[in-house]
């Protein structure tokens, strides 16, 4: 679904947000986005930002639980999905649990922190993924040691996400289209999909020129959501918005670096 | 013939392990610790903080005040030391304490101010203890033409003028924290006019005074990825300086505070064990004070990097950001975590701690001087310690090892210390 | 790159007249100080003191404790300092601060800590008034395993105890002088116990302790011939310093007290420039403390190398031993003479004498902290003056001269003093 | 008189020391002495140590003024003399008023601090002696500028005379013989004398052996004399110690370095 020459524009939302609804995803699917990157609301936000957590704040408020949220999940319908959630959630849930109640519905779980915070259990994600019918994908992040994103990338994955940021949202002055190209070098064939505190087509332009097959766009859309007035003007500033990136992400032969 | 290099050492590609990132609390508070991070430090220094590059180039700026600041420093063979702990060891120490403030501390403190005046910013603006790393910033100030705020602890403040002297004469404004300068300094002050102040009060009011005005910059002395960085120079220079005598040191050793000393000397040796067949028998070892634990007893969790936090969470061992350490004279080591990678590589029996109380660590400095010269620094003593035991050991074994030391500062400016604890 | 000489530059052979010796009084005395010197000091020193030999041999152990405590030492441009004075002048200084005492005292101690020791001496005694001169003593004692023993003014004792402490550190006993320890120093003890001291009287004790004992060996620290000696190394590293900068200094600077690192720095460029035809326009400047101008205000005539009396007398500027120079902090400035040889080419006028005032000093010395990070000794920081105002003018004439100063010690262990007079 | 090949002993006396008779005189010469430097009895002995202080103290107790003691010196025969005074002495008598005096009565006229405190009085000294009959000859110290003692060479002196310690009579810790070897070379084929503090053959015979054309032995000489109880005793101990020196003077080829 992913690969090194389809280039893709992925957004990422909270389930149970109550500025997400069905015809809302319709029209994202519709104006561009290739995926949605959907994720469950938690108590241990560990590395977003201010909008992201507001977006679980509202969340949590409309869904109860694992299992209600990915009912809701798997009502988005039009394109591709990614479970997002903290493997530390899963792990107080039950991995296997979740897995087995997310089979089929997803194209992928992504788990943020597990190789961060769990790195042993690499193997058992592996297994699961089998098991579970997931094409296994890795959160990274920039300080990730080359030697285990090279062999990340010689398990093929799915793709590999490479967050750019500390958090979700918060933009820092760093070289990323740098960093992407560094990644870009060591991952060899595997999709690299980037993500955090992409906000403008200025951003996807250049970072897709630096290397990115992908980018996950996800405070700044919410943004985008939570500054329109009703549903309507929230669905069209939110396509035109999709738009613009698509663009960005297509024409990434003639992006400013 | 030792050179300067042109490039620092970055570790993060090399850890066995992914780094575990700074981040915010993890709760749905507002207020968020990763935002502020521009708002506080150049761009530059974040970019290096979460850089996946192993060299970083060094700016022709920072390489000339180096320089001038007297690097490459000495790589020097403690003979004198050996023949007195008749030891078959080979004993080495790089010294650190050549340049005028007489600590490691301005290899950072010269980029961060670099950057800053790069960004155009007017202020520098940093905390102080005992004024080791404010005097290295009153240092980079001065040298980049920026103004220096330094809020240093009253109680230090009073008690030990001479290194604020210093700072002044680096044309550096002292104030002793709280200061009527900032609100949470003012409250304080309003409540006890002779508030002894603590560090965390000083990084507060360092940092409410950066993001409350235009220009400011904050300056950091360690434990964040980017001053580890740029302590690379330390070991950088050594592994060449180690070549040169034809040698591989079996034993790397260095005090932490932070750990920006330590990794300065060891991450570049460390580094090539991780990546490459180089150093594949040096063991590395970190000495901290027994007065602040966080290797020996402490905790391998996230915590905030400074006292007051107001910076974000950090992965790494600590005994808690509110523990208040015994008023043991190594300043410098009384810090309640230790930088991240170094954790981490603690954890992954990368890094063997050690831990000294401070009588053992000034006797030890003391036999030092004796043999060598060189006037260890409080922090540095704890090192020199367990050098002095590993070259004994050694001697009891008849085992000729190679042992480096990170000779992080003299204590030239700590005189008052010694006399007190050695009871001159 | 800079490499350490393996010999020392002895000017005498080539000073433009003879050099009028170290003699007794024109008396009838019975008491001969010519006849204490080999009482007193090793058989080199004095062999050296009047050697007709252009350059002596540096014994390997000497050679190696230069290395280890930092020789060759860094030649700095001071590229900030010419910033800010807007000066085409091209200004480097040498430090001799970076050694573990911090000035070029250790250049002459080491020696004769060495050639005590190669006798078998037991104990090197001295006196001191700041400290310096009896930490570098001490150090050096330390160094080749000599016992050590320091005669320090009382006052200096009580006020200044820092460098008493690292003194200690090395291993040395401290005596507050007048001490009951010797004849002279009893009996002003029973006058007074509470006597300040001098440093004439601490002189007097230190070489009284020395003629009355089997093993003891005294250590002076400038104004005898072999101290000037032992200083070369400083020139001669410069020398070679400032050719691979493709450049001859225009003028060379130094501080005056007994007049050793200024002969340091200085004889082997006046030696070459008497010589040979290199140098042929170098200017040497020596500055002096306004407090004892021996150059400005003094006389050319014999008169007692010590304060005490005790020790020959030599033709030299002097204002007399019985001045008492105010109480400036430059404590090495403070004495009554300048060595024979340089008195006599400031006779000849092949050195240019200027003084300084405490103030005036100070103000430079803030000056060039703050511009190249090493605060200066106050000692030192009466050159920095001259070098400063030399700067200025060099602007003001749009003169591009190259100036090269010797930066003889650091004023960290100063610091009281410059908090007094920057009143910080 | 001197050369370069003839080794020479010297002996300083002061005159008017009553422990030098005639017969001592006499008899020092018998024993192989070659030449007396003759001292003036001063007020300000600058570069005399205690035996020669004593000496001069006696003497001055004997004899009244230069002029008796230039009277007194001149009858000293049986061979060679040098007149051997300082030159500020010979400043305040009238220098000129000394050399006319002084004329014929001895081979050469030698002030120790002429260069040293009068260098500029060089010029006139030459001249006196051209005048006066004297063969110059110069003193210098170990630390005298190599230059100057070229040129003073240069000028085909007498002798050169080295005083190889800071005062007559104290023995310093020194590498005479290096010394002597650089002067040695520095002064050509003027000759080369050496003296203060030389006291035994074996000083003698490695100066001589180091390249001295002659040595001058005073405060030793003296010390024989102080020590006798007797003048037969003085003059046999003195002559006895002569002819050590003597032999050593002679036996230069063999001399223990
Ligand atoms: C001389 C010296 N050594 C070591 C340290 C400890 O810091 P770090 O662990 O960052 O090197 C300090 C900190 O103040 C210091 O001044
Ligand atoms: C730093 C420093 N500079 C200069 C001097 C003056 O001594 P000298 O003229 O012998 O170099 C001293 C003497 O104590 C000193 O400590």
């Amino acid at each position: 679904m992913l690969s090194r020459s389809g280039r893709v524009l992925i957004l990422y939302l909270t389930v149970g947000d109550p500025l997400i609804t069905t015809n809302l995803i319709k029209s994202l699917y519709q104006s561009g986005v290739d995926m949605l990157e959907i994720g469950l609301p938690t108590a241990k936000p560990k590395y977003d930002g201010p909008v992201v957590k507001r977006s679980m704040l509202r969340a949590s408020a409309h869904v109860q639980g694992i299992e209600e949220a990915l009912e809701n999940a798997s009502k988005m319908t039009g394109g591709g999905k990614i479970l997002f959630t903290y493997y530390e959630e899963a792990l107080s849930y039950g991995v296997e649990e979740l897995f087995s109640r997310a089979g089929g519905r997803f194209y992928t779980v992504l788990f943020p922190d597990l190789l961060i915070d769990y790195p042993d259990d690499l193997g058992r994600y592996l297994r699961l993924c089998d098991k579970y019918g997931f094409e296994p994908a890795f959160f990274v992040t920039t300080g990730f040691p080359h030697k285990l994103v090279k062999h990340l990338s010689s398990l093929e994955p799915a793709f590999i996400y490479l967050g750019l940021m500390l958090s979700t949202g918060v933009l820092l002055p760093i070289s990323a289209s740098r960093n992407i190209r560094l990644f870009r070098g060591l991952v060899g064939d595997v999709p690299l999909i980037v993500g955090f505190a992409v906000r403008s087509p200025e951003q996807v332009g250049s970072y897709v020129h630096a290397g990115a097959d992908g980018v996950v766009v996800g405070s700044a859309f919410l943004r985008v959501l939570e500054e329109a007035a009703d549903e309507d003007k929230r669905i069209r500033r939110a396509c035109e918005f999709v738009a613009g990136l698509k663009k960005a992400v297509e024409n990434h032969g003639n992006a400013p670096e | 013939m030792a050179t300067l290099p042109n490039r620092w050492y970055n570790i993060l590609p090399d850890l066995p392990k992914p780094l575990p990132p700074p981040r915010d609390p993890e709760s749905f508070e507002e207020y968020s610790r990763i935002e502020n991070l521009p708002k506080l430090f150049p761009a530059e220094l974040l970019d290096q903080e979460i850089s996946p590059q192993r060299y970083i180039e060094i700016p022709d700026a920072i390489l000339e005040a180096y320089k001038s600041l007297g690097r490459p420093t000495p790589l020097i063979r403690a003979k004198r030391l050996e023949q007195l702990l008749n030891t078959p060891a080979q004993i080495f120490y790089k010294r650190e304490d050549t340049n005028p403030t007489g600590s490691h501390k301005p290899n950072t403190a010269l980029p961060q101010a670099y950057y800053a005046y790069k960004e155009n910013s007017k202020y520098l603006v940093t905390e102080t203890g005992a004024g080791q790393w404010g005097s290295a910033v009153a240092l980079a100030a001065s040298l980049f033409g920026l103004r220096c705020l330094v809020f240093m602890t009253r109680s230090s403040y009073l008690q030990k003028p001479y290194r604020r002297y210093l700072m002044s004469i680096y044309g550096a404004e002292v104030l002793p924290s709280p200061s009527g300068r900032t609100k949470p300094g003012s409250e304080l002050l309003r409540e006890d006019p002779e508030h002894p102040g603590s560090l965390g009060i000083a990084i507060s009011e360092a940092v409410e005074t950066v993001l409350g005005g235009e220009g400011y910059r904050y300056a950091v002395g360690s434990v964040m990825n980017f001053t580890l960085i740029h302590q690379s120079v330390i070991g950088l220079e050594a592994v060449k300086q180690m070549e040169e005598e034809g040698l591989t040191p079996d034993v790397v050793v260095a005090c932490v505070g932070g750990g920006s000393n330590f990794a300065g000397i060891a991450f570049p040796m460390l580094g090539a064990k991780l990546s490459s067949g180089d150093f594949r028998h040096t063991r590395f070892v970190a000495v901290e004070s027994s007065a602040a634990p966080r290797m020996t007893g402490g905790k391998y969790c996230y915590e905030f990097a400074d006292t007051a936090g107001i910076m974000p969470m950090l992965k790494m061992y600590n005994v808690g950001r509110g523990y208040v350490p015994p008023p043991v004279h190594a300043a410098g080591l009384r810090y309640h975590g230790l930088a991240p990678a170094i954790s981490l590589l603690l954890r992954e029996r990368l890094v063997e701690p050690r831990a000294y109380s401070q009588e053992e660590a000034f006797e030890a400095a003391r036999v030092f001087a004796r043999a060598e010269g060189v006037l260890p620094a409080p922090e540095t003593a704890h090192a020199v310690r367990y050098v002095i035991e590993e070259a004994v050991e050694c001697r009891r074994r008849g085992r000729g090892e190679v042992i480096l030391l990170c000779l992080s500062g003299h204590g030239l400016l700590d005189l008052q210390s010694y006399g007190e604890v050695l009871k001159l």
